[in-house]
């Protein structure tokens, strides 16, 4: 949607809904039964319409902007915020799952009370007056007697934490996020004497080394980085940037490398030096002090090619082609070390990788000092540790914890666990779920859910992004910020409210100026206009020698023998905050392909050694404990190495979470860095031990190589012009040429049957596998848009997921390590082999060439499916349910299927029709690129592409025109809708 | 001058042929034959013509190939769906649903031209009917006045066969 | 007389066709035991397998209807919590249920061949059996047409595959194989009873004269007044003709349309030109093996031993091996062409067949289905009574495994092999599978008891032709 | 007989002579100029489709008697004589596919090294010769010990004169006596000579029809081509049949019955024909795959086969279905003899729809003319003659069979 229309829409949002929701739960009259009644509903809600209401995406750090799409009071739809300067439009599968945590059925709807070991539901206005109680109680006990943690939180929120907390003499909130970064601030700090999180102009670059930051994972704003990692890589003008994975295992990221180097855990640091010391070798002028230049050539020329071949593993071809590339690079970026493989040697790695980012281009040109990631607020997991060790000896008289949970995400806290359970302290949990750390509170406080709020939260310093409810309530819990206001001063200010406090604070602080200003930011979901970027002036000379040298002195060794496991943040939980959204338990994970489970990923080699086979059980054991999950055999992960993604294995958090899958941060070491202060995500000396059990693996893939079918196709760079050059024709698989679905795809000599009109559209759809990355925000999207059904892991193991459109993966025929992923859809065939073979005319071809399939006639012969060469119908084996509140979020534009009915993609054939309709009232017809499909609407590489075949001009007739597009199983003459363009390998 | 009617019941086939020819020669009447099996040789004796009943059979299969295609073409015509860019009318397939429904009708026309040529069903048929019939004897009525009724009953027993006179 | 007798017969026969000349004539029937039956010894054979029934044969009707009344339950609840209790899911979305159909389909074959096809070849040996196996035909049929009922995902909604006129003018397509199915099994089903039913007239006339009492009325009424008047069998035996010409490319095309479920698909190791006569012939191979398992204990049972004699069986045997054998070269043709089309799709399908996760499948099927019966070569074997049944059964259970390695064998490994899947049947298809086995042998162990399981009329014609032929 | 009877005879058997070496000469001399002349492609097109059509006729009718005696069916009757006869083509149809070779660049339009995607290990000429030869050996031999053990059956005389005759005389000196092993030796034979015509037939189905176009495939092909021998075969032996029931000088008379009897065989066989090309045509066509569909649609739908395809269907189905639903006609010599003729032209019609478009592609026109006919009168000739010197070698053949005492 282009920038005006989009206004247009969000427009009438905003102002009204802020009338819609007041900010005061007690002297508003309580929430309806319904969320809107037909007597005051807000003005700006048209029945049958969706007002999108602009807001900002709280399910990470990252903060990226969101519009959240309201029908009737109930919200029912976020999509990313073109206007949102740091995710434009997109999101992830995290984002879109938000929905999931406001409907959640978990989601606790009252207070709760520890009473005698159980729970008591009270009343918020008890709950309420038992805080004030207590912080009136600590404070007068004494100093430092109320403490706060707090997840990463907008700066106004933040800034009445600690005001509020000041005012009873205690010591500032302290900002807990399980995965901060502790050992790339500091090395920024070391580097740069920034302790801080600057982003980067990857889109600027030309060849990307990563030392395991998954930046298209979870790594500080996955979404961002993804579009500027695609800006950068995809092909463009015959060439395309370069990207090499440094890392023991490939993650998302390092499976869209076009080298993955597989060093060994915690080599690494190695490596970079070893890449150090070939640029320093080149002699290029450095902004570094001589003593420095001297001292790091010292260090470095001990890793000469053979060395560190020898240390990590990497074959020396390897790294020479790696040297090699970034001796060519003009605006190279280097990357540090991923979340995951925060080893011990991580800080060394960034370091060094931060000097080579400085001799490389001493101007930084391609780092962001301005538009700093807001997650570096977040103190250091020792300093957390810390805290709560010292709760030991002087427990607080009162711990608020907001929206944390560290005895779930911290490895081996136990300190905190004793804390909070500790009953000198009175524990309040601002939570809405009972996750392990609420149980463990004396007071559970639920408190709004982002799309409920007031708020502001910016992911980057400027520009502001606002938050502002996107819905009506659906309990009565308050703000947070509504309720520190009540315990600040009284009720001067609590009296306007949160929403008051933070407009005044933005007037205050010059975001805006004027009630003008403000409506405009709200509309908008914030202020985008980006500062001018300054130049970076770094410290003359760079770092100080002597902290360079000793550091680099102490360089452990890599973990060369034995077992070593990894556990990873996915992108499906982030950091285990996913775990009870059913969605991200039911879509995939893009690399194994394994949903609701935490399968241990393993190397074949390492399972020959273990006498393991894929698909069995084992016992993973440290000395810190042990776990037993199912082996997945992949190419994805070095020999030794053991991967697991971090994020399930809860043991409380609502029913998706419970029990699903297994908590990997259970075998790592409790200790942190004693440098960084940041976890150890890698640990050696892991024991595997057979169970003799057979786990079944719920996963959705049959067989993941190709078995010399023409499916998931890939083109070297190279042998791209001899695409153009021989036109394709024959009848088998391997030389049938592409044929539109129009009536000019018919061929007399091979067609039966005359070719059929259609009326003035024929919907299409283009997938271009090269700037596919396998995020899988598109299935996310469309479980949103179609009322998808969730079957649960048994069923996903009996082959009935019901994904309308799922990212499969293949290995690439020539090297299993080389993944490439096929979003897979309903193709909306011309000569479709579903539709003839049903009794009932159930699924049959429309006059715009679309595949219907119509719910009310099907009987369930499942005959389509049979006949199906794609396999992407999907079929209703029971009437699966939707546990209140989820069925609120359900799209009344699309029906929910029951029991014995066949489904599949219709290409959002709801959008379409209102396209249609939109067209008609301004009489014209449906321009290219009016209607978006939610998988097409929220790819953060646009990977996808929608339009009409029939217009020459459109985008997906043209990409259906470039030499890469192909059919799958073309040779069938199906004549497929949907066009995919080969992925483009190139060598380096 | 009552007549009765005179079943004669024979154990073998040519017996009763012979007894039919006789009777044919003869004045009584002959009313019908009844067998446990049907037997050329009586039919031969009777001089019966062919059965007609092939012409039901054949019209009910006319009928029924075209009701068939009728069917699957009007049934197409009215949505005129596509499916898997077939023709809306396809020909190919709509000849299987043409031929079954040839075969039904034709059954239809069959089994009708038999209860209609043989009139039945009819419990009549049971008047003057020995049971004996329908096991192993060979039945001919014939019907006799009562002085000329011991002449017809020489002619049955002359051909081995017994006399059931029906009161 | 030899020659002279055939010219006459001939003559005769030309001017009058009637079954007498077509069964049997030319003395087809000679290895028949004529010489010990008479007429009344067959009526009486027959009539006394009417008498009132034991115990033990109430016990068995007993647990037979609980095996149905299981069954049965099993559907209800699959019914009302959805069809995902039974084992199918995607890719293989069609299971036990539509391997059941086609197995029964199958096993409804043989009654009209044996009565039908061997009627126009005018193998006399069918004579015997041609009763119990049309029976079996309208029960099979009658169970399998079950099937697709249980198998659809809304049963409640079947009706919208019969073209019944309704306000939105939606009718069925006629273009789905599925349609086909519809026509064609309710043709077959129709015409095979009518068949059954109008071959029974003259034995019912003759359980009407026979009896008394109720049984007598009901059977007056059966038997529509039938009297053996010449009048009556004058268009009888032409009727019956005809049903035998008509019902013997119906037999074909039903299991043509059939195998079109999938052939019309193009599912690799579905879309074959082959399929058709391949299953047919294997439709008829199933369908006399169970011909034999029924016949079998008939005899044994009702004393038949002298009307359905060792000659009938061996007949019954040696078909089977012919059968078996065209099976068998449809299964190596289907192996050869894929292999020749050089197609990888299709070499995979039939390569994971044969040694995938369902290669058990495959090797049963091929060895109950074209191994086991070439023991029939043996005169031995083909004459021995447990040889005989054991191998019967081994074919049932060879042509259940046959539909099993189709329908699974080939969607299990379709086009995409990211979504290659397997399939195992849950205890609910068990049940349903079990409630079938019961209500047909149900059905047929009342018949048996109740109506002539023997057609008296066309023995008595056997004996008579053999007579005709003077010796 | 009297003796005048006797030069009649005489006479009759030197014109026949005469005629039938006459076609052979006007056939192979078309053939020989054909080859000579510029268009040799055309010749051999027409030798390969008289080729399969009447070995395809020689084998099916022999068929005939090898069934009846498999299923013991008795109606047969003095057909099975007839349908024996027919094995005097066999050495003849074996020398003309030995012949086939030297035309071997003409007749594999695969063997001009276009790409075979792999299918090069199949089809490649010495392999597709020796497997066919072999076949057509087996064939063969199973059909002639079928036959000797049939003769053995007759137990005709141990005299009687002519090559083949006496070889069988001599063999006759070491019969087995007992008449049950005869009958089962025969049973057997029959069996195998069933098998035989199977696997053969199919065999040279795909190899010398199907692979004309290597990257086309249909699994019934094989049955289709065999059927179709039946089909013919029964043909022809309606024919010889006809030809001796209305010929007064022989003494063989058939009954109308048996004349409805094979005709009905014939018809049930039309049936199935039409039946086995119904059942390839709905699944190509419902699958509209174009590996397979490229083939069909050339030949139905496509200038100029699909007129060619029209008469075929017209002339070996339509016409003959309607024709013999009809009872009397069955009956009747004169009747059955035409219809059978159209229907073997029909199926050369048919032969020449699968073997022309390969052979010659891209042509507007049908690649049908004079010299096609003419060539095929040679190999009518060469099927006279055979059946004359079978009957002469074996008079018994011609009278009605000798029935077995029970």
């Amino acid at each position: 949607m282009d920038r005006r229309t989009f206004l247009k829409i969000v427009g009438m949002g905003s102002v009204s809904m802020a009338v819609g929701c007041s900010p005061d739960p007690y002297n508003a009259p309580r929430p309806e039964k319904n969320l809107f009644s037909l007597i005051h509903a807000p003005e700006d809600m048209v029945v049958g319409r969706t007002s999108w209401y602009a807001t900002t995406c709280r399910e990470c750090p990252a903060g990226c902007g969101i519009l959240a799409g309201n029908r009737e009071g109930r919200l029912i739809k976020v999509e990313g915020n073109p206007l949102h300067p740091v995710n434009r439009g997109k999101l992830c599968m995290r984002g879109q799952a938000a929905l999931q945590g406001v409907y959640n059925p978990d989601r606790l709807r009252s207070p709760y009370l520890k009473s005698d070991g159980g729970w008591r539901a009270i009343t918020f206005a008890e709950a309420e007056g038992m805080l004030l109680e207590k912080t009136a109680q600590a404070a007068g006990s004494g100093d430092n007697r109320v403490r706060m943690v707090t997840e990463v939180i907008g700066d106004t929120l933040l800034q009445l934490c600690t005001e509020t907390l000041t005012q009873y003499k205690s010591a500032p909130p302290l900002v807990f996020e399980p995965l901060g970064y502790e050992s790339l601030k500091s090395a920024n700090e070391i580097v740069f004497g920034v302790r801080g999180l600057p982003s980067y102009r990857m889109q600027q670059a030309d060849l990307l080394i990563a030392f395991g930051a998954d930046f298209l994972d979870t790594w500080l704003s996955p979404v961002e980085y993804a579009r500027k990692f695609m800006q950068m890589h995809a092909l463009d003008g015959g060439g395309k940037g370069r990207f090499f994975f440094v890392s023991p295992y490939q993650t998302l990221t390092g499976a869209n490398a076009d080298l993955w180097l597989d060093c060994r855990p915690g080599s690494e640091a190695v490596v970079a030096l070893g890449l150090l010391r070939e640029i320093l070798k080149l002699g290029r002028p450095t902004g570094l002090s001589r003593k420095l230049r001297y001292q790091l050539g010292n260090t470095a020329s001990a890793y000469d090619k053979a060395t560190v071949s020898k240390l990590t593993g990497i074959s020396v071809q390897d790294f020479e082609r790696l040297t090699e590339a970034l001796r060519r690079a003009g605006r190279p970026l280097v990357l540090g070390a991923g979340l995951g493989n925060g080893s011990s040697n991580s800080l060394q790695t960034d370091v060094a990788v931060n000097l080579l980012n400085l001799i490389l281009d001493p101007d930084l040109s391609l780092f962001d000092f301005e538009q700093r990631h807001r997650v570096e607020v977040a103190a250091s997991l020792f300093d957390v540790k810390e805290t709560f060790r010292k709760f030991a000896e002087d427990p607080p008289a009162l711990l608020l914890l907001n929206n944390v949970n560290p005895v779930y995400a911290v490895a081996g806290g136990g300190e905190i666990e004793k804390a909070i359970s500790n009953p000198a302290t009175y524990t309040v949990a601002f939570n809405s779920f009972m996750d392990e750390t609420s149980v463990l509170a004396d007071l559970i406080f639920p408190v709004r859910h982002f799309l409920e709020t007031w708020d502001e939260y910016s992911g980057k310093q400027v520009p502001v992004s606002t938050l502002q409810p996107a819905m009506g309530r659906l309990t009565d819990s308050p703000t947070l910020g509504d309720l520190l206001l009540k315990t600040v001063d009284g009720n001067k200010r609590s009296a306007e409210g949160y929403k008051g406090h933070l407009v005044g604070r933005m007037l205050s602080r010059a975001d805006i100026n004027g009630e003008l200003d403000w409506l405009k930011a709200v509309q908008q979901g914030g202020i985008h206009q980006l500062p001018e970027p300054k130049r970076y002036k770094g410290r003359a000379g760079g770092p100080a020698a002597e902290k360079i040298e000793e550091l680099f002195s102490t360089l452990a060794e890599p973990h060369a023998s034995g077992l070593t496991l990894a556990a990873v943040p996915t992108v499906r939980f982030f950091d285990g905050r996913g775990a009870n959204r059913p969605w991200l338990c039911e879509i995939p994970d893009p690399i194994t392909r394994v949903a609701w489970q935490t399968p241990v990923m393993m190397h074949p080699d390492t399972l020959k050694q273990q006498g393991l086979k894929h698909g069995e059980s084992v016992q993973v054991k440290t000395d810190r404990g042990n776990l037993e999950a199912p082996v997945y055999l992949t190419h994805s992960v070095r020999p030794g190495m053991l991967v697991m993604g971090i994020g399930q294995g809860h043991t409380a958090y609502g029913r998706y979470a419970e029990g699903q899958g297994t908590n990997p941060l259970r075998l790592l070491p409790a200790e942190t860095d004693p440098r960084t202060g940041g976890p150890h995500f890698v640990t050696g000396g892991v024991q595997v031990a057979k169970t003799g059990r057979k786990a079944k693996l719920a996963n959705t893939d049959g067989s993941r190589s190709q078995h010399g079918r023409k499916i998931a196709l890939t083109v070297g760079l190279d042998s791209l012009a001899d695409l153009t050059k021989k036109k394709k024709s024959g009848l088998t698989m391997s030389d049938f040429p592409l044929v539109l679905p129009l009536p000019e795809g018919y061929d007399p000599k091979l067609d039966f049957y005359t070719p059929h009109q259609h009326e003035g559209y024929r919907w299409a759809m283009a997938v271009d596998m090269d700037r596919c990355i396998g995020c899988g925000a598109c299935a996310a999207g469309c479980y949103a848009e179609n009322n998808i059904g969730i079957v649960g892991d048994k069923q996903v193991m009996q082959g009935r997921e019901m994904a309308w459109l799922s990212v499969e993966r293949y290995e690439d025929p020539d090297d299993a390590r080389q993944l490439v992923f096929l979003p897979l859809m309903c193709q909306h065939c011309d000569n479709a082999p579903c539709e003839s073979v049903c009794p009932v005319y159930a699924p049959h071809h429309n006059k715009e060439g679309m595949n219907n399939q119509i719910y009310n006639r099907c009987i369930g012969t499942r005959f389509c499916s049979q006949n199906c060469p794609y396999k992407v119908r999907r079929f209703n084996w029971f009437s699966w349910r939707w546990p209140e509140p989820l069925e609120l979020q359900l799209n009344p534009n699309v029906t929910v299927r029951s029991k014995g009915v066949m489904e599949k993609c219709s290409f959002c054939v709801q959008r379409i029709k209102q396209a249609h309709g939109l067209a008609k009232d301004e009489d014209r017809s449906i321009r290219d690129g009016e209607i978006v499909p939610a998988c097409v609407q929220t790819c953060p590489t646009e990977a996808l592409a929608f339009g009409n075949l029939m217009d020459p001009g459109s985008k997906v007739r043209k990409l259906a025109e470039d030499p890469r597009a192909y059919q799958i199983m073309g040779y069938l003459n199906t004549k497929p809708a949907v066009f995919y363009l080969k992925k483009v390998i190139q060598k380096v | 001058m009552a007549t009765k009617y005179v079943m004669g019941l024979f154990k073998r086939e040519d017996q009763a042929v012979a007894a039919i020819g006789e009777l044919k020669a003869s004045s009584w009447p002959l009313h019908r034959t009844h067998s446990p099996i049907p037997s050329h040789k009586i039919s031969d004796a009777l001089g019966l013509k062919d059965s007609r009943v092939g012409w039901f059979t054949l019209c009910g299969g006319i009928l029924g190939f075209i009701t068939g295609f009728a069917l699957a073409i009007f049934t197409s015509l009215r949505w005129e769906l596509i499916v898997s860019g077939k023709p809306v009318v396809a020909v190919v397939p709509f000849i299987i649903v043409g031929f079954e429904f040839t075969i039904l009708f034709a059954i239809f026309g069959n089994l009708i031209g038999m209860l209609v040529l043989s009139r039945l069903p009819r419990m009549e048929n049971l008047e003057h009917y020995d049971p004996r019939c329908s096991g192993e004897h060979f039945g001919i009525l014939s019907s006799s006045s009562d002085e000329d009724r011991e002449g017809l009953l020489a002619l049955f027993a002359r051909n081995g066969g017994e006399a059931r006179v029906f009161e | 007389m030899g020659q002279a007798e055939a010219a006459t017969s001939f003559g005769r026969a030309n001017r009058q066709p009637m079954r007498s000349r077509l069964d049997g004539s030319y003395g087809a029937n000679r290895n028949l035991p004529m010489t010990e039956l008479t007429f009344a010894k067959i009526d009486q054979t027959v009539l006394d397998t009417l008498r009132p029934a034991s115990g033990r044969y109430w016990l068995a009707v007993f647990l037979l209807a609980l095996g149905i009344m299981l069954g049965a339950a099993c559907w209800l609840y699959q019914i009302f919590t959805g069809i995902g209790v039974a084992g199918m899911n995607i890719p293989v979305a069609w299971g036990t249920y539509l391997i059941n159909f086609v197995f029964w389909v199958g096993i409804a074959h043989s009654g009209t061949l044996i009565s039908a096809i061997l009627h126009l070849f005018r193998a006399g040996w069918r004579n015997p059996i041609a009763r119990a196996a049309e029976t079996m035909t309208v029960f099979a049929v009658c169970t399998a047409g079950l099937f697709p009922f249980i198998h659809v995902g809304r049963v409640w909604l079947v009706y919208f595959m019969l073209p019944l006129p309704n306000q939105r003018t939606l009718w069925p397509n006629f273009q789905s194989p599925l349609m086909f199915d519809v026509v064609a099994i309710s043709t077959y089903l129709t015409v095979s009873s009518l068949f059954w039913y109008t071959g029974m007239l003259p034995d019912l006339a003759r359980i009407r004269d026979t009896s008394d009492g109720l049984r007598k009325k009901i059977f007056t009424t059966l038997s529509l007044g039938w009297t053996g008047e010449h009048e009556q069998w004058r268009h009888y035996v032409r009727i019956y003709l005809f049903f035998a010409a008509l019902a013997t490319p119906l037999v074909i095309s039903v299991h043509s349309v059939v195998s079109w479920d999938f052939a019309l698909g193009i599912v690799p190791g579905w879309h074959t030109t082959i399929f058709a006569p391949y299953f047919v012939a294997g439709a008829i191979h199933s369908g006399l093996a169970m011909v034999l398992t029924l016949m079998i204990p008939l005899r044994k049972i009702f004393n038949y031993e002298k009307i359905i004699t060792m000659h009938v069986l061996e007949s019954v045997a040696k078909t089977i091996i012919f059968t078996g054998l065209i099976v068998g070269f449809a299964y190596g043709t289907e192996y050869f062409i894929a292999w020749y089309s050089h197609n990888t799709v299709e070499m995979e399908t039939f390569r994971w067949r044969a040694v995938g996760d369902y290669a058990y499948g495959f090797w049963i099927m091929v060895i109950c289905n074209t191994l086991t019966p070439l023991l029939f070569f043996f005169k031995k074997i083909r004459t021995t009574i447990p040889w005989l049944f054991g191998i019967s059964i081994i074919v049932n259970i060879g042509m259940w495994y046959e539909r099993f390695v189709i329908i699974v064998g080939s969607v299990g490994h379709g086009f995409l092999p990211n979504a290659w899947g397997l399939y195992r049947p849950t205890l609910i298809e068990m049940g349903i599978m079990l409630g079938a086995f019961s209500l047909f042998f149900f059905l047929f162990v009342l018949f048996v008891k109740h109506m002539p399981s023997v057609s008296m009329t066309e023995m008595k014609e056997t004996v008579a032709e053999g007579e005709g032929h003077g010796h | 007989m009297q003796p005048d009877t006797e030069n009649i005879a005489m006479d009759t058997r030197k014109s026949f002579w005469l005629l039938s070496a006459a076609l052979v000469a006007i056939g192979f001399g078309t053939f020989a100029y054909g080859i000579a002349s510029g268009h040799p492609e055309r010749a051999w097109q027409a030798y390969l489709i008289n080729f399969l059509l009447w070995s395809a006729i020689a084998q099916g009718a022999v068929l005939f008697s090898a069934l009846m005696t498999t299923t013991r069916a008795r109606w047969s009757g003095p057909l099975s004589g007839l349908s024996e006869a027919f094995a005097g083509f066999f050495p003849v149809s074996f020398i003309l596919f030995l012949v086939l070779f030297f035309g071997s660049s003409h007749v594999f339009p695969w063997s001009h090294g276009q790409d075979l995607h792999g299918k090069e290990i199949w089809l490649n000429v010495p392999f597709v010769f020796t497997r066919n030869f072999v076949g057509l050996l087996l064939l063969y031999g199973f059909g002639f010990t079928y036959l000797y053990y049939a003769m053995l059956q007759k137990e005709i005389s141990p005299d009687g004169s002519g090559p083949i005759r006496s070889i069988f005389n001599r063999l006759q000196q070491n019969r087995p006596q007992d008449p049950e092993k005869i009958k089962k030796r025969k049973g057997l034979f029959g069996i195998l000579y069933l098998l035989a015509f199977a696997l053969v037939l199919s065999l040279i189905g795909y190899d010398l029809v199907m692979a004309m176009d290597p990257h086309w495939i249909s699994t019934l092909f094989g049955a289709y081509t065999f059927v179709k021998a039946i089909y013919i075969g029964l043909g022809g032996l309606i024919i010889l049949a006809a030809v001796m029931h209305l010929n007064p000088r022989t003494d063989f008379r058939l009954s109308d019955s048996h004349f409805h009897d094979i005709g009905k065989l014939f018809f049930a066989f039309c049936l199935v024909w039409a039946d086995f090309f119904y059942v390839q045509l709905v699944v190509i066509w419902y699958g509209n795959i174009p590996e397979e569909t490229a083939y069909v649609i050339e030949r139905t739908m496509m200038v100029p086969w699909r007129y060619l395809a029209w008469v075929t269907f017209a002339v070996s189905f339509v016409l003959p279905f309607f024709i013999l639903l009809n009872r009397k006609i069955k009956t009747m010599p004169q009747f059955m003899l035409v219809i059978c003729s159209v229907v073997i032209i029909g199926i050369w019609l048919e032969h020449l729809l699968l073997i022309g478009p390969p052979l010659s592609h891209a042509t507007l026109q049908l690649p049908l003319g004079i010299s096609d006919a003419l060539i095929s009168l040679g190999f009518l000739g060469l099927m006279l003659a055979s059946l004359r010197f079978a009957f002469t070698q074996f008079p018994e053949l011609a009278h009605a069979e000798k029935r077995e005492v029970r």
